[in-house]
């Protein structure tokens, strides 16, 4: 915590100003308070002055280190691009993918990608609405998380597509030749919930950055000001402003779950609608909701311990913030284990042939390896570790915990498609998928392309939502500690 | 004003160039196409509409009739013809497939000389020089001239052939391929000769039959006619006589016929005689209710002592099932006996052979009736057409010392490959170093045409003329039209043509070959035809029979059926267990050798459709297996797809292999068709060649071979996932129920 | 003149089949179907619109091999038709077929998943018929390039040949006068192949005669194949 | 006074997003247009002087009835009549020229359809359609252009009305 940083303004005329009260005379009282503004953010007031400092200096200082991690990952872009392009003058035959096995890796991380956007929604909306106080400086790591991931994720289908260049002919568009596309597919309707989610999460995550773009505006000059100045919308901050934008984030917050919800359970019916054994399943509509879930705050987490330790924002991001966040991945995971379990038993009890070969295949098979790891990652580790407060709370521990648990879902995805059609109901026809260079570089290059878009993002806009911060303060001032709301009054 | 070249025009410039291009790319000229009618549009055709043309298929020595569709010049399909009496509308896969051999990217497309044997450089030259050059050599060399064919050529051209070298005082040519040594045509023969006193090829009625026991013979793979026995292989399942027939398969590699047996017998490799002797010492000892009581006669002319303990052991059939097989035949009403190819290949050939076929003998032939085994009839038509005769190994042995000793100046080549086709330890190599001119008249280099001096493309089967005399695996008297059922490709000129040019200039043989071409020839042959089922009198008997695709009897001349058959005294009967070559601690393995389905000897090798297509039993394509019993296979420590060794006594090759269930653990099997060297881009370079294991005699079913690991792995090119077949689904039996 | 509703039906009699692999190369001949490479097909991108499934059945030495033709089953509720996003795998009401268009299809291979039958195959790169080759490709058919799905679809080529044939001739079709290739090919008779709502077609009667034979492949997936299959039959002695 | 102006920075927007629309104006009416042209023929061919002679259209394209093509009339049957009609005519001589060297005449198709589109002429004529309704009045070109835009919206619009429309839309009727 950069404590030794704060410098304290001088007092104004009409008193101290309320984040510069004075500790309370009792030594066991003012220790107290100490100990708590240490712990809880929003106990923790600060001038805001510093507090935009806080988040402002990361963003204007950019190490060495930095540019050539943007070059680097702007390299990875450019690969994916050319592997792209290649793919499509050659034929997807450039991908592993044969017969039966003819969805793979993109499919793959078109599913993870989309698991992972879900959080940042989650985070934001509901958390919002249960009121989770302590999810205020996180909420915006989070629905970046989601841009960006979900922008990639509907990148996939396209890359995936055998003939990329009529994309356009899965778009209802009116044309002389008297065709629509096929509502009975659930292709379609991925396309569907996809936009409409991405739309609203844009428009969720650009409505809570207005206030803290107006506050970049205020401190920057030239081009930049410029810049902001678009973005701000002409925000200055009066009451009816705050009243409408509060009433916006609540109303987008609320209509905004559901559709978190839809979206994933209609990925998942790309696979439940198939006849295909392994993917035949009633349960998955909410068992890839909570999938989703769990990764995405495995990816929230990592993101957070990312931020704060590159951009320095131990003042931001405490130790409580991962804690809540790890008791919700912990949480996420027993309710995986839960459906996974679910899903297992249904076909295991059923005993229909192609289901067993395919759990026989998993647990003794070729794919063994995999699936054990998948166990290991998603169910073992975050149950054997998340219940210490002591791991929930160490960001190395709860680092890896997070990306075992990526893992661990990614493995899912895969044991999911490309495992799955392996094993069908001709045996003549099963098959195997081998991993091949093209779909390992566009996978890497639009995960750089995720990472770049996320740490530029960062240095323009706070990733902290200030506002946020600020009425987490106040309102837990309000709301805790009479004397805070004097403090309050008499600073205004 | 004056325009300076400043950044900002130039980009503007720029801008407006690009626009440009753009709008040119908008109007694609390679819109348009063209459309070039007839000059003089063919009468038969019209734009648009297919025109089917009758011939023969040459991709096997059978003989089916084909049609093949047309349109705008260019051969699309073959099917079978549906009027043709052999194969009645059907054709297998290679017949499918010869539509690739007319356009086969490698075709020559003029006469070549080449500078050094095998040195691939090759010199197109005129076809007048090319023939100038043929007449010159043989012109000089006189009688030294020898021929070496294969078994599918035109019935013509081997009449030519014969008449030229006659003429001049040549041997006769020699026909060797391995389809037909492999299945023993010439063996048989001679066992028909001794047995039944004509040597003939049997033809078996397959259809009508009740009990057929198989001595290792694959009725229904490549060897003797795949579309006629298919045929009658569904006749014989579909119980056209009241009920469904009874198939026994005796082999130690389950082919498909012994998959689609009712009783597969995995007998010991070279057995087979012993097998049919012992049903037939049974039959004379013991006493069924058999239909006819003359078969027990018969049976002790051939009888001697059985053993049946001791039989069993070598055979490895049990006496029950030899029991077995001894009932079910002496008590069957039509019960047919059809010794393999491979019977052939053992040191005593005619002995096992002629076990088995004196079974059929034992039989007796109800005269006039449907079932049973005949011989093909011989009447007038044989006068006017030949089919060509293969000959013997011994004979093929022959020529080659002949060339060893330099007595042969030129040798022709039509129609086979035994650079390719024959062990290495037949010395073809030093032979053919002997003889000073070699001439090839392969359309596409074959390893053959590698090693000749000159070559002088002949036109495929789909462009040329020809007849084919049905036989075997058919009774009644067929000859097959075949002619250019397109405008030829290439300057590429028939074999036929060219001997019959090059003969108007040596005088003994321009006396016997008077005619100005081929056609000529061939329609003064089938202008003395008798009338026919679909032949008109004299005037049209020509157009008809092309138009029909050929000349056969009229209906109601019935099949002449086994009633043609004569027995004299048979031979006594001596079957020995036989002896394999190569030491059985060196070279643990039998050797099975056996013709591709897809593949056949190899010719068919430069086929994408062949090559390509799953083999039936492995599914495997474009690869060499080396198939062993997976018991096998866990005892040696190999594995699918491991890279080994096969060496016999005489030579090795390296192969994949492919465990296969079907099989006999004592056993190595491995299709031919693979590993040539030349041949166009779709043989070379795949697999290698199992006819190197095999040594310099005609005993190519007795060798005994080694299998060592090379540690290397490769994937196959397989089409099944093999473990998910062999495991299936947990207690799930085959999904055809 | 209204033009008849066809129920195309193919039989295929186990206990014929004798594995061959003529109608393989026949089907390839007809509908220009791209020969794989052997590196392709280690790759298991082998494509051939009709295959031989070959089954063991029992261990050795009473070991027999089972054949079991498949191709697209032409399913009257067929699972791949509904996933296809863009309509390229649709039902044709007239033919009662599996159509498959391939100028619309975009290469989701969704349906190939769908597909229990495994039974359709993916150009995964353009078709490489090479020199010469080309001029056997039926003019009838379209070849197919990179990126697109295909499948059996009962030579409907033939079977529009023929009524374009009957309708201009003011004629109706006759039971044989549409035959696949494959069909056409096979050399033992175990494919039979016909118009079901036809009940003097050859397959209709067939039907009716081996009915205790016949079986339809994964029935009990629901998919209402129009392909039946005859049980291998069995002989003793 | 001076009027109230467009900043030089927006000019130059709007000059360029008229550059850009006209660019994109000219493409499509060239790629409509070239659509429609006629292609350059090898032969001046005149539709015209052989419809006012009465010629019928399938005495030339004479397949039209029996098969899917229409085909185009072999070099014999040009100058089957025009050894003795007209053969004088510079036309008719260069027809001749080919007709020496046994050449066919590299026409330009002016139809052209797609290779997965398959029209059937025989259908369609034998059915009432007359040659009019998709080659327009060739009968008074004097040279030959396409006169419809055969795209699959016009097809299906006709096919739509026909009595049997269900069948008539199936995808197999024109792609296989």
């Amino acid at each position: 915590m950069p404590e030794e940083n704060i410098s304290r303004p001088s007092p104004t005329e009409r008193g101290l100003p309320y984040w510069e009260q004075p500790l309370p005379e009792d030594k066991e009282l003012a220790k107290q308070e100490t100990e708590a503004r240490k712990d809880n953010l929003l106990l923790d007031v600060r001038a805001p002055a510093d507090v935009n400092r806080y988040m402002m200096d990361p963003m204007r200082r950019q190490s060495r280190r930095f540019w050539v991690l943007c070059v680097i990952l702007a390299g990875g872009v450019l690969m994916w691009w050319g592997t792209w392009l290649y793919q499509a003058i050659n034929g997807i035959g450039v991908e592993g993918i044969g017969r039966p096995v003819m969805w793979a890796v993109y499919i793959v991380n078109f599913v993870y990608l989309i698991g992972i956007g879900h959080a940042g929604t989650f985070i934001s909306a509901a958390l919002r609405v249960l009121k989770f106080e302590w999810r205020r400086p996180i909420s915006r790591a989070a629905e970046t998380v989601t841009l960006f991931a979900l922008s990639m994720a509907a990148v996939y289908p396209l890359i995936h597509l055998g003939r990329v260049w009529k994309f356009y002919w899965l778009l209802p568009y009116p044309n002389q030749r008297q065709l629509w596309p096929s509502y009975h597919s659930p292709l379609l309707w991925d396309p569907t919930a996809i936009l409409t989610y991405f739309s609203c999460s844009i428009l969720f995550a650009y409505i809570s950055l207005i206030p803290d773009i107006a506050m970049m505006r205020d401190h920057t000059t030239g081009r930049w000001q410029a810049f902001y100045r678009i973005f701000a919308l002409g925000w200055r901050g009066t009451e009816k402003e705050w009243a409408h934008h509060e009433t916006t984030q609540n109303v987008f917050s609320y209509g905004i779950i559901p559709v978190m919800f839809s979206v994933h359970t209609i990925v998942s019916w790309d696979f439940s609608m198939a006849l295909q054994a392994g993917w035949h399943s009633t349960i998955f509509g909410p068992y890839f909701v909570v999938g989703a879930l769990f990764s995405g705050t495995g990816a929230v987490i990592i993101a957070l311990i990312v931020l704060r330790q590159t951009m320095n924002l131990k003042f931001f991001l405490r130790p409580e913030h991962f804690n809540g966040m790890a008791m919700f991945m912990l949480v996420l995971s027993l309710t995986w284990d839960y459906f996974y379990f679910n899903d297992y038993m249904a076909p295991w009890f059923a005993g229909a042939p192609v289901d067993r070969t395919l759990n026989i295949l998993l647990q003794s098979g070729a794919y063994a390896p995999f699936w054990y790891t998948m166990l290991i990652c998603n169910a073992l580790i975050p149950a054997l570790t998340l219940w210490s407060k002591k791991i929930r709370t160490n960001l190395t521990a709860l680092f890896i915990v997070a990306v075992l648990v990526q893992v661990g879902m990614y493995l899912e995805r895969i044991i999911i498609v490309p495992f799955s059609l392996a094993r069908n109901e001709l045996p003549f026809s099963w098959g195997v998928y081998t991993l091949q260079a093209p779909e390992t570089m566009i996978t890497i290059g639009t995960f750089c392309f995720l990472i770049l878009a996320y740490i530029i993002f960062t240095r323009i806009f706070p990733i902290i939502p200030l506002w946020e911060v600020y009425e987490g303060q106040a309102l837990h001032g309000l709301r805790k500690v009479g004397h805070y709301l004097l403090h309050l009054k008499s600073a205004e | 004003m004056t325009p300076k070249i400043t950044r900002r025009n130039f980009l503007r410039f720029a801008t407006l160039g690009a626009g440009a291009t753009i709008l040119a790319g908008c109007a694609n000229p390679r819109r348009w196409v063209t459309l070039e009618p007839y000059v003089r549009p063919p009468e038969e055709q019209l734009a648009g509409v297919a025109t089917w043309y009758a011939s023969t298929c040459r991709m096997c020595p059978a003989g089916c009739g084909i049609i093949v569709r047309i349109m705008n010049g260019r051969a699309l399909k073959i099917e079978g013809n549906p009027e043709h009496p052999l194969n009645q509308g059907k054709l297998c896969a290679r017949g499918q497939a010869g539509l690739q051999l007319l356009y086969n990217p490698d075709r020559l497309n003029a006469p070549v000389v080449q500078s050094g044997r095998g040195s691939h450089q090759f010199r197109a030259i005129a076809w007048e020089e090319g023939i100038n050059t043929l007449f010159d050599k043989l012109q000089g060399a006189g009688d030294q001239v020898a021929v070496l064919g294969g078994s599918s050529m035109s019935g013509h051209l081997y009449d030519i052939l014969g008449r030229l070298t006659s003429a001049i005082g040549a041997s006769a040519p020699v026909i060797y391929d391995p389809l037909v040594s492999m299945n023993g045509y010439v063996a048989l023969k001679d066992v028909d000769m001794a047995l039944f006193g004509k040597a003939a090829l049997p033809t078996y009625d397959l259809g009508n039959a009740d009990i057929v026991i198989s001595f290792g013979a694959d009725l229904l793979g490549p060897g003797l006619s795949q579309v006629r026995y298919g045929i009658e292989y569904g006749k014989f399942r579909s119980g056209r006589l009241g009920q469904r027939g009874y198939l026994v398969q005796l082999e130690p590699h389950q082919s498909l016929t012994g998959a689609k047996a009712d009783l597969w017998l995995p007998v010991q490799p070279g057995m087979e005689g012993l097998v049919a002797q012992a049903i037939i010492d049974l039959i004379a000892s013991h006493s069924f209710a058999s239909p006819d009581p003359l078969r027990v006669e018969r049976a002790k002319l051939f009888a001697g002592p059985v053993d049946l303990n001791k039989t069993a052991a070598a055979t490895g059939i049990s006496p029950t099932e030899l029991l077995h097989l001894e009932q079910i035949f002496a008590e069957a009403e039509r019960p047919l006996a059809i010794p393999g190819g491979g019977l052939s290949g053992l040191p005593d050939a005619n002995a096992s052979l002629t076990a088995v076929q004196a079974l059929n003998f034992i039989v007796g032939m109800p005269a006039g009736g449907p079932g049973g085994m005949s011989l093909s009839p011989e009447d007038q038509l044989s006068k006017l057409v030949v089919k060509p005769q293969p000959s013997s190994f011994s004979d093929l042995l022959v020529l080659l010392g002949k060339m060893k000793a330099g007595a042969v100046k030129v040798l022709l080549v039509l129609g086979s490959n035994p650079v390719y086709e024959l062990p290495l330890q037949a010395g073809l190599a030093e032979a053919l170093a002997k003889v000073p001119y070699v001439v090839s008249f392969a359309p596409i280099v074959d390893e053959t045409a590698a090693q000749a001096d000159l070559i002088l493309p002949d036109r495929t089967y789909l462009e040329s003329w020809g007849y084919d005399v049905l036989s075997p695996a058919f009774d009644l008297p067929v000859v097959s039209s075949q002619q250019p059922v397109v405008t030829p490709r290439f300057d590429a000129r028939s074999a036929a043509d060219v001997l019959l040019t090059v003969a108007k200039g040596i005088p003994a043989a321009a006396k016997v070959l008077s005619w100005t071409d081929e056609v000529a020839f061939l329609k003064e042959v089938i202008a003395q035809f008798p009338q026919g089922a679909v032949t008109g009198d004299n005037g049209v008997i020509w157009e008809r029979y092309l138009q029909h695709g050929g000349w056969w009897p009229a209906a109601a001349a019935a099949p002449q059926g086994p009633a043609t058959m004569q027995a004299l005294p048979p031979p006594p009967l001596q079957v020995a267990a036989p002896q394999f070559l190569g030491d059985a601690g060196q070279y643990p393995f039998f050797l099975h050798l056996y013709v591709s389905s897809l593949l056949s000897d190899g010719r068919g090798a430069n086929l994408p459709w062949l090559q390509a297509s799953p083999d039936p039993l492995t599914t495997v394509s474009w690869q060499t297996l080396v198939e062993i019993n997976p018991a096998t296979a866990q005892k040696i420590g190999v594995e699918d797809g491991e890279v080994v060794k096969v060496s016999s006594p005489y030579g090795e090759i390296e192969g994949y292999i492919y465990t296969y269930p079907a099989m006999r653990p004592d056993t190595v099997a491995i299709a031919t068709g693979q590993g040539h060297i030349d041949y166009g881009r779709y043989a070379s370079q795949h697999g290698s060649n199992p006819l190197l294991l095999v040594g310099a005699q005609p005993a190519w079913a007795s060798v005994r071979v080694n299998v060592t690991s090379t540690g290397r792995k490769v994937k196959l090119s397989i089409f099944e996932w093999k473990p998910g077949v062999e495991e299936g689904f947990p207690n799930q039996a085959f999904p055809g129920g | 003149m209204a033009l008849p509703v066809h129920k195309w039906t193919m039989i295929i009699d186990l206990d014929r089949c004798t594995g061959c692999g003529a109608c393989v190369v026949a089907c390839h001949a007809e509908n220009n179907v791209p020969v794989q490479t052997e590196r392709e097909i280690t790759r298991l991108r082998a494509m051939h619109w009709i295959r031989i499934e070959r089954y063991w059945q029992g261990a050795y030495p009473d070991v027999q091999a089972r054949f079991l033709p498949v191709q697209c089953q032409q399913c009257g509720d067929a699972p791949c038709e509904s996933v296809c996003p863009v309509y390229a795998t649709n039902h044709s009401p007239t033919e009662n077929l599996n159509l498959q268009t391939y100028n619309r299809c975009v290469g989701t291979r969704y349906c190939q998943n769908n597909d229990p039958y495994k039974v359709r195959f993916f150009n995964f790169f353009d078709p490489d018929f090479e020199d010469s080759l080309t001029n056997q490709l039926n003019p009838d058919v379209t070849v197919r390039t990179a990126g697109i799905m295909e499948k059996c679809t009962f030579c409907v080529q033939r079977i529009r040949r023929a009524e374009e044939d009957a309708l201009s001739r003011g004629v109706s079709l006759k039971d044989g006068d549409v035959i696949p290739a494959c069909v056409q090919t096979c050399p033992p008779g175990a494919l039979v192949f016909g118009n079901l709502n036809d009940p003097n077609s050859q397959v209709a009667a067939a039907l009716r005669e081996q009915e205790q034979r016949s079986f339809r492949l994964l029935e009990s997936l629901g998919t209402d194949p129009a392909i039946y299959y005859l049980k291998g039959g069995s002989s003793h002695a | 006074m001076r009027l109230k102006t467009v900043s030089p920075v927006g000019r130059r927007i709007i000059i360029a997003v008229v550059v850009i629309l006209v660019v994109a104006a000219a493409a499509i009416l060239l790629f409509v247009t070239e659509a429609r042209a006629a292609p350059a023929q090898p032969i001046a061919f005149n539709h015209q002087v052989m419809g006012q002679l009465g010629i019928q259209c399938l005495y030339c394209h004479n397949t039209a009835r029996v098969s899917p093509a229409a085909g185009m009339p072999s070099m014999a049957k040009c100058m089957g009549c025009h050894k003795v009609v007209d053969p004088t005519n510079p036309v008719i001589k260069e027809v001749a020229a080919y007709w020496d060297k046994q050449q066919p005449i590299p026409w330009v198709r002016v139809n052209v359809m797609p290779r997965f589109v398959f029209f059937s002429h025989e259908a369609h004529v034998n059915n009432g359609v007359s040659c009019e309704t998709c080659h327009g009045d060739v009968n008074h070109m004097t040279v030959a252009h396409q006169v419809v835009n055969m795209n699959m919206g016009w097809c299906l619009d006709c096919h739509e009305k026909q009595p049997n429309a269900p069948q008539l839309i199936d995808c197999v009727i024109c792609h296989r």
